[in-house]
């Protein structure tokens, strides 16, 4: 009466799922890092914010006074576009071409076409959320920005992102090592892609801290984001 | 074969732990295996009894599922009082799980000769009984399904549980308390499986069993270490269940809850837990005995010493409530005083009452020996001490909290119909397990028994000295060559 | 807000939508949810920042005071109104009524559109069909000659409107409209006409003496009831010179509750005791009319002689209530009050004007014979308002053409046949003049909340751009109405045009008088004085206004109808208050249902023994018993359809209570005014007995010291509080222990720059460590005092705490379970279930034995989260979802809570509540704010899901908006630099909120006063809350009851 | 492996055949018994079990363990609850005892799986199905010469059956 049989699997395939479930628990498998959906209207960061060198705040113009960073009012897209239209003409910035974008761009807001201004049934352009953090934190882009905080700490290189995709996991984890390790001004600069202000007046505006290069540390108790 | 026992010689009482008189009327190892494991064959009333058990657990289940759809407002709660039915038949059920434990570490450390024969029906009780209690304090949280953020596990949010809150001992008490009981229940069955495993006859049946029995041999290597380790284990699992109910206790002792806040909990809790339990393995055990022909092995001794334990513990308990109220009492605290007065003369007189008549009263009967082995009354007596200490906790949770410090506050309660399904579904969800277990497991450590009946001789030993003699005839060891 | 922001329309809406939609999203759900879609403006409105508020001043229309407002508006919507602190009249208080105002606003059975009454069926019609429909009927009614007969009744209100419609009736040849106010009293009014020649005279507590109330309830409804409010705790929060107040009157209203002495007179006796203190009649034969203690007569008496001036009110409502007014009156110029405490120059002109009841039943019997041939109605609820014994629905169903111009589906709506919804006051254009001199500006807001359905006007209209449009369509009219639109039509009559107003916008306040409107006095029937005395039954029957609910209005408004009545605590149904000493008389219990009978009705409703009503009589308050005219089923929320109409009020009032105007006869007295105490009545028991929805456990302290109360005496005894025998007359005085006492630990590692220990802790002041306890003092520890001797009770508090922390109600009959479940109004309050996060507990001491006496105190204890320093929810906590911040706030994690609830059974002050179904959770019955009342919901608070715990904050909102500010600006928090929810909305400036660490904080003073003491200090919660012992001012040789 | 087993019906026979074997220098013996019986213990005369090391180890072990977890813990996001120290042993101990349970009793568990050889993937020769029942069954390991000696020994002190396995 001799069996052999697997009744070591058992136990076995239990701790392996109960590992697994613990492996994705903490690696965050639950966060939508790197989703990058396609949006109603590609809009090129790279052309506005490195060829034509616009600052985020001219379009995300509450991010250092809101909790929120706002979002550019269709009009704001006009203000421009209704002088740089879909069509270019060949000039030092590249041969003549058309912009599909643009285009959706007048669709929505109902142009004319170049120098009409926005028509009467213009509709909100309805992009598409990416960095979203749930209802019960709350995450004052004011205070983060004010403190030195750069965009790209968070946003990654969003300067380079022909399509923006999430570059945090935005899991609590990640937040609160930075809230606990503290966070370097200089550092955030130089993610930003500028040289720290060694001098003059922009070292003045600058925060103090980036100079120095101290971490600044942040509260880390929940009640600092949840209520 | 033997079916009811026979009296002993003189009529007098002997409760001389003899290994001839354990089993008066148990002769050989055949008769063991043969009447034990003939046990096992599913009837037609068990059949009955099961599906009943089933019916009550899925009226349980459905209304769990209302309530976690709907709300805990689905329930009674009428704040103050936060905690209701769920927060006390938890703790009635971990009660419950304590005498098995007791019966089966507590009494074999004090080589208490009739843990024998009722010790793996209690035990199999423990088991039953916490696994139905884990389930209380997850179905009486807001949000159930995030029951898991109490137990410390690495997780990406960098946080854990607060190890400083009574609920999170719980976590650790009960579960190790499964864990434990659960392992001491099974290694306890390995020779027994392996019994089993050589009677059957049905290749599938064998082949499991073969499993579970893990290749058990019975050899002297086996029993060496085996009989060693499970020392060890009861050695255990006898402070685990002094500890596990005084953490529960904590979960009253450590507020600031009038009428929770005393140090008395922790002995009052464990009493408590081992009486409520003793109350359950009689209602468990004397059916047993009955249905199953095993009178002769559950044999009035044994019910007589268990209900003299319970006598006592009952005594215990009942100290523990007058002492109680002489705390409230002297210490001059007017929360404390408005509270048990509010207890006994208040709006909750009459559940005070219950448990005062169930749990003290009535126990007292057992001061006479006739009661005392008198299966039928211990019967019906052990049917009011569940009811009774079912009572005890609704009277430590529910008045306390409706008469807290605030006036302002005071309330009553009412529980709902999904309350009263969920607690019927507990019981119903005990009795599954247990039932399925008595068909499928024998209900007595067989290997115990034949360890303390008289072995097989082919010489006559002499029991001159021992005032049963003459009960060991050589003719029927069947040492006949 | 300048019109600019209107340019978006309809399409800013949908944005709003969208933001309402996601701020109502739930805390329960999981991390890795839905991602939703970014719709932006289309123009961006430039003064706001998309996530800051904005605030706009404005005025209160909620009663005839017109308050100041100042509206907080987030990214286009209304989400919280405050008093404006500039205005002369409220200096920034507002109360519970005011507050909910956004519930009118966002109110979810608000008209969505015109609609018209064809063979009995309602049908929506476009907006210009409305104006086309209303201008052919006044056409129709010209050309047959009859539109002398018109009778337009609007709700009253101050300013230029009133004077705009008559000029507009009478430009299509119709008579003045008749301005109503059903709670305004008009006896008063006449008296006050006679005697100082203004309908209202500013009244000034602070200068009297003494203050005497014959059945003025100016704590509840009684003239303009938050300056007085204001004024009233000013004068008794002074600790030396306090003045005593006195109510006299068979019912102890909450004016009478907060009284030092009441002289229970049986209804009617008012008169003689006044007379008697006028000088005309004996004080004996006064006594002895009124059933009243000669003694406590005789002495009041001596005491008016003696403090002078003093300030007498006369707010009676009872067949001689004219009689009493002028008596008093007499009584106020003897002792010199005129001019000090009663201010004839600086009259408040809300009172100015008021059509009253005769008047109004003169237009009812001029429709009853047929002369009226159209009635358009405003605002106002006549149907509701006169006893069913007037008929007014059968004189009304008489009149051709029935025009409504309500916003919510009342009963008298339901009886027209053409509604043309008003826009909100939050919505629209006006100004009022509160007091003269002064003109208080009425700003839209924000954009109408429903969408208009026509293509031709943008944005739905308010009832006087109507008017104007239906001018324009008639070629002899449209001349004197030449400016496009109200607005247009205001700036051209403001001082100083569109200049002057622009500069008053920001404060919403501008120097000027507004013209009043020169009144013909509408004629009006006979006064039909009918003597109580003639009447049946062996009760009393005095009829009051709630509080909260007015004579009826706010009854579609869940925050009103869920704030528990200040005096008996009952929410969410009506009552009829009994003497315990009559109920034990009668066998009634509390809740056993009573059948009360008059001449003219009959209710049934739940008993409620109440020590503060004369044992001869029986109350019942005005508010609620909403009806449809036709049997609507009751609302329920699976098959509601948005839009579809709740007649009888909308969902939260209809079929809910009893109407007490069903009991009254006709009656008015010989000021017009309508008479509340008017019959005698029976009482019956049914046998039938319901739980009443009611927050109180039970109603004494037991001697437990929540509420603690000082006597005037004592606290002036020479260096009272200071230690020594003092502190006997102090009894838990215990300001030596505050201060260290609320300073708040952090733990060992800094926790940002909180940790960092002030200069103080060094080595000592460690709080409840010992000195050389490793964990430091946090820099800041949040605190708030709570004045007693200021609390009147009000429960303004609690609607401001719902509006900011989105607190749910829960007492709607659907929010229940669902298999096998009461579906009664009010249930889960029946139940304890309460969400409010901050309650007012009322406590009678003294009379214990309830049998009838005019000695029992009653105390008011707002009891909120105590953020204790020691707290013991904290460690209780499975998960660490509730701990104590390093700034000193007990914090509660709602995201992390999982519902053990263990917290709240460790709780010794019980402040903390469970969501015990999903209020907050869009798509379950049990929601509590349907859209659009979502809209109102503050984005920066949580919305809970089911099955977590939540309590009081400390609004920790505002503090992390005002750190974020002072970082903004590079800055430390100042002094008082703002403050919570409750504190800011209450009316009697009782709460105090600050940093108690900071000498330099108001609070961090007020918490070493020397009345200052902990709720339940002997358990060592170290609570941040600190609260200030009620001052009584007992009479002479009787001494207050004290626990 | 292969020797020679023995049945017997009576203990006292079996132990006496032991003693024989024993003294006639048989080799590796294994009885079978359905019952642990302290004949067996003595005529075999093995040592005291070495289950008892293991338990101690893993026992303190444990209890080391169920401190740290909640020290760790506490320390690792220090958060002040009821005012109470961040790290406040006197509670932990009780998780500090649980945890101490837990491992001590499994580690005890496996330590005797170890030592007893179970679970056995085989059921090795020389049991038989009888030796749970009623049967004592003393299997000798030999070499092929010497088993009828064993048999023989057996035999006389009247095993039941007595076989030869490999």
């Amino acid at each position: 009466m001799t069996q052999r049989r697997k009744w070591t699997a058992i136990p076995g395939l239990l701790a392996l799922a109960i590992g697994a479930a613990m492996l994705s628990a903490y690696s965050g498998a639950s966060s939508s890092q790197h989703h990058s959906p396609v949006q109603p209207i590609n809009f090129p960061h790279p052309v506005h914010v490195q060829k034509l060198g616009m600052n985020c705040l001219y379009c995300h113009n509450a991010a250092n006074k809101s909790m929120d960073p706002g979002l550019p009012a269709v009009s704001t897209c006009i203000g421009c576009h209704n002088i740089i239209g879909p069509d270019r003409p060949a000039s030092d910035l590249g041969p003549k071409r058309h912009s599909v974008e643009l285009d959706k761009l007048y669709k929505f807001a109902d142009v004319a076409g170049m120098g009409a201004g926005m028509g009467a049934n213009a509709k909100p352009i309805p992009w598409v959320r990416i960095h979203k953090l749930p209802e019960y934190v709350h995450f004052p882009h004011t205070r983060h920005v004010n403190a030195g905080v750069t965009c790209q700490t968070c946003h990654g290189q969003i300067q380079k992102m022909d399509r923006v995709y999430q570059f945090a996991s935005l899991n609590m984890g990640w937040c609160v090592s930075c809230h606990v390790n503290g966070y370097s001004a200089k550092e955030g600069l130089q993610a930003a892609g500028y040289a720290p202000p060694d001098s003059g007046a922009n070292a003045a505006a600058a925060p103090a801290t980036v100079a120095t290069g101290e971490r600044k540390k942040a509260r880390y108790d929940c009640a600092n984001c949840h209520y | 074969m033997a079916t009811t026992a026979t009296p002993l010689p003189g009529g007098q009482r002997p409760n001389i732990p003899s290994a001839a008189v354990r089993f008066p009327a148990i002769k050989t190892y055949d008769q063991v295996d043969r009447e034990i494991a003939g046990t096992l064959g599913p009837s037609l009333g068990w059949f009955g009894a099961l599906g009943i058990a089933i019916l009550c657990m899925l009226i349980g289940a459905t209304a769990w599922t209302y309530q976690i759809h709907e709300g805990l407002g689905a329930a009674g709660y009428q704040p103050p009082v936060m905690w209701g039915v769920y927060i006390v038949t938890f703790v009635f059920w971990v009660g419950i799980g304590h005498a098995g434990t007791l019966i089966s570490a507590i009494l074999y450390l004090f080589r208490a000769g009739f843990r024998t024969s009722i010790y793996r029906a209690s035990e199999a009780m423990t088991v039953f009984a916490v696994m139905t209690a884990g389930l209380f304090p997850i179905l009486h949280l807001g949000r159930p399904w995030k029951f898991f953020w109490l137990i410390p596990y690495p997780n990406w949010r960098l946080i854990w549980p607060n190890p400083k809150s009574p609920l999170v001992w719980d976590v650790f008490a009960i579960l190790t308390y499964l864990t434990i009981s659960s392992t001491f229940l099974y290694i306890g069955l390995i020779p027994d499986i392996a019994i089993l495993r050589d009677r059957e006859k049905n290749p599938i049946r064998k082949a499991i069993l073969s499993q579970l029995s893990l290749g058990w041999r019975n050899s002297d290597r086996e029993w060496r270490h085996f009989t060693r380790a499970y020392l060890f284990l009861a050695a255990f699992a006898t402070p685990l269940v002094l500890s596990v109910h005084s953490v529960v206790s904590f979960d009253f002792a450590m507020a600031l809850t009038p009428g929770w806040h005393a140090t008395i909990f922790p002995p009052y809790f464990v009493a408590g837990a081992i009486f409520s339990g003793i109350g359950m393995v009689f209602t468990i055990a004397i059916p047993l005995r009955k249905a199953f022909k095993l009178e002769h092995y559950i044999t009035l001794n044994d019910l007589d010493a268990a209900a003299k334990l319970c006598l006592f513990t009952s005594s215990v308990v009942g100290l523990a409530y007058l002492t109680e109220f002489q705390v409230a009492w002297m210490s001059g605290n007017r929360f404390e005083q408005d509270y048990f007065w509010n207890r006994v003369f208040g709006q909750w007189a009459w559940a005070a009452w219950i448990m005062l008549i169930c749990n003290v009263v009535l126990p007292l009967s057992l001061w006479s020996q006739k009661l005392r082995r008198n299966p039928a009354w211990l019967f019906i007596l052990s049917l009011f001490i569940n009811l009774g200490m079912w009572f005890e906790r609704f009277v430590i949770v529910v008045p306390s909290l409706s008469h807290e410090f605030e006036p302002w506050q005071w309330g009553t309660y009412r529980p709902t119909w999904v309350d009263y399904s969920i607690l019927l579904g507990s019981f119903g969800w005990f009795f599954m397990w247990f039932l399925l277990f008595i068909k499928q497991l024998p209900v007595m450590a067989m290997a115990e028994i034949k360890e303390v009946i008289l072995p097989p001789m082919r010489r006559r030993r002499d029991f001159s000295h021992d005032l049963t003699q003459g009960v060991v005839d050589p003719d029927e060891t069947g040492a006949t060559h | 807000m300048s019109q600019d922001t209107k340019k978006p329309g309809v399409k800013r809406r949908e944005f709003l939508k969208v933001l309402g939609a996601t701020s109502a999203a739930v805390a329960a759900a999981g991390c890795s949810e839905e991602t939703g879609k970014l719709i932006p403006y289309l123009v961006s409105p430039d003064q706001t920042v998309p996530g800051v508020s904005t605030y706009y001043a404005t005025t209160c229309r909620e009663c005839s005071a017109a308050c100041g407002l100042i509206a907080e508006t987030r990214d286009g919507r209304a989400i919280k109104l405050e008093g404006n602190p500039d205005h002369p009249v409220n200096h920034g208080a507002l109360c519970a009524r005011g507050q909910s105002a956004l519930q009118g606003l966002y109110n979810p059975d608000r008209f969505r559109s015109p609609m018209v009454n064809e063979g009995g069926a309602w049908k929506v019609i476009t907006w210009d069909d409305a104006i086309t429909r209303l201008s052919q009927g006044i056409t129709q009614t010209r050309g047959a000659n009859r539109a002398g007969g018109a009778v337009f009744i609007n709700q009253h209100e101050s300013g230029s409107f009133p004077r705009f419609l008559d000029t507009w009736l009478a430009g299509f040849g119709m008579p003045p409209h008749l301005s109503v106010d059903f709670e305004s009293d008009a006896a008063a009014i006449e008296a006050n006409r006679r005697t100082y020649g203004v309908a209202w005279p500013s009244l000034s507590f602070k200068d009297a003496k003494i203050i005497v109330s014959f059945g003025a309830d100016f704590l509840d409804s009684w003239g303009a009831n938050v300056p007085q409010q204001l004024d009233f705790a000013d004068a008794r929060a002074r600790l030396d010179g306090a003045p005593r107040f006195v109510y006299i009157g068979p019912r102890r209203s909450l004016t009478g509750l907060n009284a030092d002495e009441w002289i229970a007179c049986k209804p009617g006796g008012e008169l003689a005791i006044a007379n008697a203190l006028a000088g005309k009649g004996s004080i004996q034969q006064a006594a002895t009319d009124a059933g009243v203690d000669q003694a406590a007569l005789q002495a009041l008496a001596t005491e008016l002689a003696a403090n002078k001036p003093a300030l007498v009110l006369s707010g009676v409502s009872g067949e001689s209530a004219l009689d009493v007014a002028l008596a008093v009156a007499a009584i106020n110029q003897a002792s010199g009050a005129v001019g000090v405490t009663i201010k004839p120059a600086q009259p408040l002109t809300g009172f100015e004007g008021i059509a009253h009841t005769d008047q109004l039943l003169g237009a009812v019997e001029r429709m009853r014979a047929g002369q009226v041939s159209v009635a358009f109605v405003r605002g106002v609820n006549p149907a509701y308002h006169l006893p069913k014994a007037s008929n007014f629905a059968d004189a009304f169903a008489k009149v051709p053409l029935r025009v409504s111009f309500s916003s919510f589906p009342d009963e008298t709506t339901e009886l027209c046949n053409l509604i043309i919804p008003d826009l909100h006051s939050l919505e629209s254009w006006g100004d009022a003049e509160p007091i003269r001199g002064t003109i208080a500006l009425q700003q839209p807001v924000m954009d109408p909340v429903f969408p208009t359905n026509s293509k031709t006007i943008p944005v739905a209209p308010g009832t006087a751009d109507v008017l104007i449009q239906v001018a324009k369509k008639d070629a002899t009219v449209a001349s004197k109405f030449a400016a496009p639109d109200y607005r247009a039509t205001l700036i051209a009559g403001f001082p100083g045009g569109a200049q002057a107003l622009g500069a008053a916008l920001p404060k919403g306040l501008a120097a000027g008088t507004i013209p009043a409107r020169t009144l013909a006095a509408a004629p009006a029937v006979a006064p039909k004085t009918t003597s109580i005395a003639s009447t049946q039954g062996e009760f009393f029957l005095i009829t009051y206004p709630s509080p909260l609910l007015g004579d009826g209005r706010g009854a579609n408004k869940p925050w009103l109808q869920e704030l528990p009545d200040p005096v008996t605590k009952v929410s969410w149904s009506s009552w009829i208050e009994i003497h315990p000493e009559t109920a034990q008389r009668l066998g009634i219990d509390r809740g056993d249902i009573l059948e009360v009978k008059t001449a003219n009705g009959t209710v049934r409703a739940p008993a409620f023994p109440y020590l503060g009503v004369h044992k001869d009589a029986i109350a019942i308050p005005f508010g609620r018993g909403h009806r449809a005219a036709h049997a609507m089923p009751m609302f329920d929320p699976k098959t509601h359809t948005v839009g579809e109409v709740q007649w009888g009020y909308g969902r939260y009032a209809r079929d809910l209570g009893i109407n007490a105007f069903d009991l009254l006869p006709v009656g008015t007295h010989a000021a017009g005014g309508f008479i509340w105490t008017a019959t005698k009545a029976s009482v019956s028991k049914t046998g039938d007995n319901e739980a009443l929805p009611s927050t109180e456990g039970s109603a004494r302290q037991h001697g437990r010291g929540i509420a603690q109360a000082v006597n005037a005496a004592d606290l002036n005894k020479p260096g009272a509080g200071e230690g020594g025998e003092a502190k006997e007359a102090l009894p838990g005085d215990a300001s030596h222990a505050f201060l260290p006492g609320l300073r708040s630990p952090v733990a060992a590692d800094a926790q940002g720059d909180l940790g960092a220990p002030t200069a103080a802790d060094q080595g000592k002041n460690k709080g409840l460590y010992r000195e050389d306890d490793i964990r430091g003092m946090a820099k800041r520890r949040w605190a708030m005092t709570i004045d007693l001797a200021r609390c009147t009770g009000c429960s303004a508090c609690i609607t401001a705490c719902n509006a900011e922390n989105n607190v749910p109600t829960v007492g709607a009959f659907w929010q229940n379970a669902t298999i096998y479940a009461d579906q009664k109004p009010g249930f889960n309050i029946t139940r304890g279930r309460e969400m409010t996060w901050i309650r007012l507990e009322r406590y009678f001491e003294g009379n214990p034995d309830g049998k009838f006496g005019q000695d029992f105190e009653t105390r008011f204890v707002p009891m909120l989260c105590q953020h204790c320093g020691n707290a013991p929810c904290e460690p209780v906590c499975p998960v660490y979802a509730t701990y104590h911040a390093p700034d000193g706030l007990n914090v509660q994690v709602y995201n992390r809570c999982v519902g053990t609830r263990y917290c709240s059974n460790n709780c010794p002050y019980k402040v903390r509540y469970f969501n015990w179904f999903g209020y907050g959770e869009v798509d379950r019955k049990q929601y509590a704010f349907p859209e659009p009342l979502n809209w109102q919901l503050n984005p920066d608070v949580t919305v809970r899901g089911k099955g977590v715990m939540e309590k009081c904050s400390f609004c920790v909102q505002r503090i992390r908006e005002a750190e974020n500010r002072a970082t903004l600006e590079h800055r430390e928090l100042q002094p008082d630099e703002f403050t919570v929810a409750c504190a800011q909305g209450c009316p009697s400036r009782a709460i105090t909120f600050g940093d108690a660490a900071d000498p330099n904080w108001t609070v961090a003073q007020l918490a070493n006063d020397k009345r200052a003491y902990h709720v339940f200090e002997e358990l060592n919660t170290y609570t941040a809350v600190v609260y200030l012992k009620k001052v009584n001012h007992p009479a002479a040789g009787a001494t207050a009851p004290r626990a | 492996m292969q020797g020679v087993l023995g049945a017997f019906r009576e203990i006292d026979s079996a132990v006496e055949a032991i003693e024989d074997l024993k003294k006639e220098r048989f080799g590796d013996i294994t009885v079978f018994t359905p019952t642990p019986r302290h004949e067996f213990e003595h005529v075999m005369a093995h040592g005291p079990s070495k289950v008892r090391i293991f338990t101690l180890i893993f026992g303190l072990a444990g209890v080391t363990f169920g401190y740290w977890i909640p020290v760790w813990i506490s320390d690792y996001w220090p958060l002040v609850v009821g005012g109470k120290a961040i790290a406040t042993w006197v509670p932990f101990t009780i998780l500090g005892f649980e945890v101490m349970v837990l491992v001590g009793g499994l580690a005890t568990v496996f330590a005797m799986f170890a030592l007893a050889h179970i679970p056995r993937l085989t059921m090795t020769v020389g049991y038989d199905a009888r030796f749970s029942g009623a049967h004592f069954g003393v299997w000798v390991v030999t070499d092929p010469d010497r088993a009828d000696d064993a048999m023989t020994v057996l035999k006389k002190h009247g095993a039941e059956e007595v076989r030869r396995e490999r």
